[in-house]
């Protein structure tokens, strides 16, 4: 089988992989890449795992193909935390214990980080209308609402 | 062994020409767009090798015009884009609806409202809200480009009536009139992430004293098609969109509709719940409509 | 001396007698006994059964001391999701 | 003893501290069950049956075999002879043998250098089936002239031994009194008949495993397990392997909820890569967990309860039949167990069965076979007051199970929480808010024995004095932190100090699942054990330090002191100084527990549900949701909440969408979680906890399991919230929009 050459950004670093053409994103992250973060819960789109930003736009990356990452830009959980330390969504997930066996977390932080990008203070409805398709089968949701507010109203400056 | 290839081209000219070639030489060839069904297609249901062409690279794919006398939505522009575009939701707000409730977040940052068409899945969401504000499909073909009404688009459970070498580059609407206004509804088990197990889209036009004067509409999941209601319209038509008006309508889309049981819901079920859907999406159009200009 | 309580579905090992006192400081004791008065107790309880001594529920019960008052059931194992 | 534990104070126990792992959880970094990658790698797959109930009658897998880049192909023929294991049905659900029993069962293997390769070789294995008649639910297996899944079962406990073949693998029984006498004496009498559907745990991450084996026979597998012990003896009995050459690690754990606590995969991995000579990983497909993983039980059920005017309960009934799937092993004795666990009822029958049907063979779903028993007897609860006009509290209260009370289930109650829950339900905001119009509220109780079971735990003083906990149990909703805390509460240091390491099965002790509820309770007590072991330890070293006799020292706030009134002129020692000094006084300190934990105690619980529901469409939208549940004592209140409102959300799940939808041939239709509908998170309400704490007697700190209780509940809270709505009582789950709307539309006409 012919593979493609793909040079994409994936978390503000180039790099490069050779997929086939129908291999998902997904896979390529995982078993090209080693970015193993990103997580494959259903590979039918129905589960948000495999959430990440193409393009600065959420998409679940079980439903892109690889190859169309060319000369595109990736951010993947593993390019949320920075030099200065977690993302206040990451800290707040944490304090709230808003992860029990944490396989979906990375998904919803990714998730998350898109919705408060855009929208810096969503009321509770828009965060569980946003976050509706990544799936939880431990917490409920409550505690992840909840951090997702708490994280928001960190980062618009806001004492908590 | 055929093997999967990948191919991206920039011009509608190139696409044509690669939908030809496969086609003379009997190879399988398939556009992708957003890819939300067609990867879960080949995951899923034939996972047999083809050529992808993707037609996002194209301009008249990707173009959005909101213009004075035409609307020109491009079919592989993700529904993210669409539903963040407030002209576009002050113009055609069911529709804008009905592209929302497409998947989840993630799924609209890809899926797109011509692979939702193409796709021509009998619940297809915004199917319904196209044939109600009359949408004409812009296809591209060896033959050059033809214009068909949405409601001949769909031949049958997921065939549309795209020809060999044609590709859908995008869907027209006429601005509505004043005192026109559209809504859809469509009924899920759940709050997201389902596929409609019934839905309906209504297009309304009001004269100055309220009294409808046009309408459209159109019901999904309930047909091996999307349908066209003209029944329902003619209940709504010359009315004053009260109650007994909205009642008849969605007494009209019961009778229209065929429906299956099925994993998603009965027969029985779709039959009762399609009225429901027609009778509140007419209240909100009609809403609607009261209130533009 | 131990009051032990045979549920149905040890019944038949011990001719539907549904309630004994038995005199033992251990289980294993207890369940020597009890196999001394009704042949094949033993066989269908050591291992296979759970017990509960004195509202205590053990799971693989064998050394467990009795008191000379205790209330032993017998009960069908449980390990839960 | 409970009294005084009421009033004790901690240091660090009830705390809301970050878990160890936490971090890795959020950044990506944690290993999951498919993030493991080894040098010369082979992906496996698994070949599905088509069919629900077929006999096999050959198998070709040449053309699979002749592949490029296909390293093994295995079938049935591969393994140890069914029958001559020690456990023949996990045997031959892991691979079919002469017969598929099941839409999904496997059949035969491949591993190969791709996926893509993997799946082309399976797809070429020719598999020559002989269809036969599938048996596709409890009825239908019980019917006279039923298809025999399986011609050698015989009932067990049934009341007269019988060699007639059938698909009752079990019958049981529990009684007290005489009920027919207590019918006789009630003033009210309700009754109903129930069923609920197969539903499955749906954990987000499938099942996934790497394995390796090497000539010599020795073999190391990875997986995503809920207890990697249990992994070892499994695949040890399934493959006749010696249990010493078998090293499992468990990877971190994407949700198990019992599901995780069998095995599917990892023998069929080990033999492969026994005949590749090379790593194998399998990875179930989301489909592949819907048709071949172990679901629970679907139910049908029947109960009576008689009452007195005043509410008094005289006699309860119940008949329960639980699916077991397609080999014996349904969760009957708990589900009947639990049924009437909660109520003091002077007679009472209740009886049961365990029966096959070709379905995938149920496995363990948290608080296994709870859920669907309480479902039915809380809605008669509900219909019981309802009928005597006396509120659902008070008439559960009347009835109440207390410290003292014999169970249906035989032992008396030790101290428990029932009635304290009840009271505080009752006194909850939530029971007396207003509801809207439209809206209805239900209120139901739950029940779960909690496990003790086996455990161990060392601890290890590092030379700085921070300590490493070592213990055996994946932790699947931070435990790791419930065992820092409990360890830094004996030691008397910061829980900073403390790491939890998850060990495999060649460095931790033998320690049973992570399951149970049993983990914070059982394991947590090796973990305080293990710390006292060390504390009699650094009171020797600091002893042997100071040159006086043990007695006279004492271990306060993670330091040794002299005993007061002790004349030694000596300054305290901290754990760090009597660490950093270990070399001199003996070498390294390290604790060590193992123990069978008895006394589990037991988990009760009160949840209150309010819904609305849209009468044109039929659909039950829940609106604001509350659980009340004992905890004994909450050692990380965050992750007791967490497990509260989890418990709730898959209940509801449940009570509102979640079926396993067959055709007519046995074939699930909705296989994957667009059609398989678990609740997502615009579905849901905050869900409000309270917990109580009545100090469990057998535990140092009062601690009761939690993590089973709160899925019992919400079936029967939702169903009676729906019934307070509607006025009309639907005895079929799920309330799914077309049932909810062919109710209304019946009542009205």
């Amino acid at each position: 089988m012919s593979r493609t050459h793909v040079t994409t950004t994936v978390n503000g670093e180039r790099r490069e992989f050779l997929c086939e053409p129908q291999q998902s994103l997904l896979d390529v992250l995982r078993d090209e890449l080693q970015l193993t973060g990103t997580k494959e819960g259903c590979a039918t789109g129905d589960c948000g795992a495999c959430s990440v930003m193409l393009d600065d736009r959420l998409v679940c990356s079980c439903l892109v193909l690889g190859v169309e990452a060319e000369a595109k830009s990736i951010d993947t959980i593993e390019g949320i935390a920075t030099d200065e330390g977690l993302h206040p969504l990451q800290e707040k997930f944490l304090e709230h214990a808003a992860l029990q066996c944490g396989v979906c977390t990375p998904g919803f932080i990714v998730a998350a980080k898109a919705l408060l990008d855009q929208n810096p203070d969503p009321d509770e409805q828009q965060i569980r209308y946003w976050l509706a398709g990544n799936l939880c089968r431990c917490t409920g949701y409550d505690k992840i609402i909840r951090a997702v507010q708490d994280a928001a109203q960190t980062m618009r400056g806001e004492a908590s | 062994m055929q093997s999967f290839a990948y191919a991206a081209p920039e011009t509608v000219e190139q696409v044509i020409a690669v939908l030809q070639e496969h086609s003379q030489a009997g190879k399988p060839a398939q556009i992708l767009a957003g890819g939300t069904d067609l990867l879960v297609q080949i995951r899923s249901v034939d996972g047999s090798a083809r050529t992808i062409v993707d037609v996002k690279k194209l301009p008249e794919t990707n173009r959005l015009e909101i213009g004075a006398s035409e609307i020109y939505v491009g079919a592989a522009i993700p529904g993210a884009v669409l539903t963040a575009n407030t002209d576009l939701k002050a113009r055609l707000p069911g529709l804008v609806e009905a592209i929302d409730l497409i998947g989840s977040t993630q799924i609209q940052g890809r899926a797109s409202l011509g692979g939702n068409l193409c796709n021509a899945s009998p619940a297809g969401d915004t199917i319904p809200a196209l044939i109600a504000n009359a949408g004409r499909c812009q296809i591209a073909g060896p033959a050059g480009t033809r214009e068909l009404p949405v409601e001949e688009f769909v031949t049958g459970v997921g065939t549309n009536a795209l020809g060999e070498g044609e590709l859908l580059l995008g869907i027209c609407f006429t601005p509505p009139a004043a005192r026109t206004s559209d809504a859809y509804l469509r009924f899920i088990p759940r709050t997201e992430m389902d596929i409609a197990v019934a839905g309906a889209g209504v297009s309304v036009t009001l004269d100055e004293k309220g009294i409808c004067t046009a309408a459209r509409v159109s019901i999904c999941a309930v047909a091996p098609t999307v349908l066209l209601v003209p029944a329902a319209a003619d209940a709504l038509i010359g009315t004053s969109l009260d109650d007994e008006a909205l009642a008849a309508a969605g007494a009209a889309c019961t009778a229209a509709s065929s429906p299956i049981s099925d994993k998603r819901g009965t027969a029985e079920y779709r039959r009762k719940v399609v009225a429901v859907l027609c009778k509140r999406a007419a209240g909100i159009a009609a809403e609607r409509a009261r209130g533009s200009h | 001396m131990a009051r032990v309580f045979i549920p149905d579905h040890l019944a038949s090992v011990t001719d539907n007698v549904r309630e004994v006192e038995v005199m033992a400081s251990t289980f294993r004791e207890l369940v020597q006994k009890l196999d001394e008065r009704f042949p094949g107790a033993a066989e269908a309880i050591m291992g296979k059964v759970a017990v509960a001594i004195d509202g205590d529920i053990i799971h693989d019960p064998f050394l467990d001391p009795l008191e000379a008052d205790s209330e032993v059931h017998f009960l069908h194992r449980i390990e839960g999701g | 003893m409970s009294e005084a534990l009421d009033t004790r104070e901690y240091k660090v126990i009830g705390s809301r501290v970050v878990r160890p792992d936490g971090i890795d959880k959020v950044t990506g970094r944690a290993a999951f069950g498919a993030d493991l990658n080894l040098p010369g790698m082979l992906l496996g797959v698994v070949l599905r049956s088509p069919h629900a109930h077929a006999r096999i009658k050959s198998i070709d897998t040449s053309k699979a075999q002749a592949m490029d880049g296909v390293y093994a192909v295995i079938t049935g023929a591969d393994f140890p002879n069914a029958s001559e294991t020690e456990d023949p049905a996990l045997s031959a659900n892991v691979m079919a043998r002469e017969k598929v029993l099941y839409h999904g069962h496997a059949v035969a293997a491949v591993a190969a250098t791709s996926m893509a390769i993997a799946n082309a070789a399976a797809a070429a294995i020719e598999v020559d089936y002989e269809p036969l008649k599938p048996v596709l639910s409890l009825d239908e297996a019980m019917a006279d002239g039923a298809t025999i899944i399986d011609e050698q079962l015989r009932t067990a406990g049934a009341d007269e031994a019988s060699d007639t073949p059938t698909n009752v693998a079990q019958f049981m029984r529990l009684d007290r009194g005489d009920v027919e006498q207590g019918f006789a004496e009630a003033d009210v009498i309700v009754e109903g008949e129930f069923a609920t559907p197969t539903v499955h745990q749906g954990y987000i991450e499938p099942h996934a495993c790497v394995a390796t084996i090497n000539e010599g026979g020795q073999a190391n597998v990875w997986c995503s397990t809920q207890g990697h012990f249990d992994v070892r003896s499994l695949a040890a009995k399934v493959l006749k392997i010696n249990v010493a050459d078998l090293r499992v690690t468990a990877s971190e754990i994407g949700g198990g909820f019992g599901g995780k606590t069998t095995i599917y995969l990892e023998p069929v991995a080990i033999v492969m890569s026994g005949k590749a000579r090379r790593p194998v990983k399998m990875t179930m497909t989301r489909e592949e967990v819907f048709r071949a993983s172990g679901p629970a039980s679907a139910t049908k059920s029947r109960i009576k309860i008689g009452a007195k005017s005043d509410g008094t309960l005289t006699a309860m009934q119940a008949w329960i039949g639980y699916e077991a799937g397609a080999f014996p092993g349904g969760p009957l004795a708990p589900g009947l167990m639990c049924v009437f666990a909660p109520y003091n009822a002077p007679n009472f029958l209740i009886e049961g069965v365990d029966v096959l049907v070709n379905k995938p063979k149920v496995a363990a779903y948290r608080a296994p076979g709870a859920p669907q028993a309480m479902y039915a007897g809380e809605c008669m609860m509900d219909e019981l007051a309802r009928k005597l006009k006396i509120d659902p509290i008070d008439l559960r209260i009347l009835n109440a199970v207390e410290e003292g009370s014999t169970a249906t289930y035989g032992p008396k109650f030790k101290a428990i929480g029932f009635k304290a829950c009840l009271e505080a339900a009752k006194a909850h905001p939530n029971y007396t808010r207003q509801l809207a119009e439209g809206e209805g509220r239900g209120i139901a109780a739950g029940f779960w024995f909690n496990a003790g079971m086996q455990s161990s735990a060392e601890v290890h003083v590092n030379e700085n004095g921070t300590v490493t906990v070592i213990e055996g149990n994946p932790d699947i909703g931070g435990s790791r932190a419930s065992m820092a805390l409990m360890a830094a509460e004996e030691l008397g240091i910061p829980y900073e100090q403390i790491r939890v390491i998850v060990a495999d099965t060649e460095s931790a002790g033998y320690t049973n699942v992570t399951g149970g509820s049993r983990v914070t309770f059982a394991t947590g007590m090796a973990v305080i054990q293990a710390s006292r072991d060390i504390i009699t330890q650094l009171k020797e070293r600091a002893a042997a330090t100071w040159g006086i006799e043990e007695e006279l020292v004492e271990w306060e706030d993670g330091h040794a002191v002299p005993k007061p009134g002790v004349n030694a002129d000596v300054q305290p020692l901290s754990l760090a100084d009597i660490a950093g000094n270990a070399g001199r006084t003996g070498g390294p300190i390290l604790g060590r527990a193992s123990l069978n934990a008895r006394g589990a105690g037991p988990g009760f619980s009160v949840n209150l549900a309010d819904v609305k529901i849209d009468r044109e469409t039929g659909k039950v939208d829940v609106t604001r949701f509350t659980a009340i549940q004992d905890a004994g004592k909450a050692i990380h209140p965050s992750y007791v909440e967490g497990q509260m409102q989890g418990g709730a959300a898959q209940g509801i799940g449940w009570a509102l969408n979640e079926e396993y939808i067959y055709d007519a041939d046995g074939v699930m239709e909705n296989a994957g979680f667009l059609d398989y509908r678990v609740p997502v998170a615009s579905d849901l309400p905050m869900i409000d906890t309270q917990i109580i704490e009545i100090p469990n007697p057998t535990h140092p700190y009062g601690v009761r399991g939690v993590g089973e209780t709160p899925i019992v509940a919400p079936l029967a809270a939702v169903a009676n919230a729906v019934r307070d709505a509607t006025g009309i009582r639907i005895s079929e789950l799920p309330l799914s929009p077309p049932r909810v709307l062919e109710a209304l539309d019946a009542a009205e006409e």
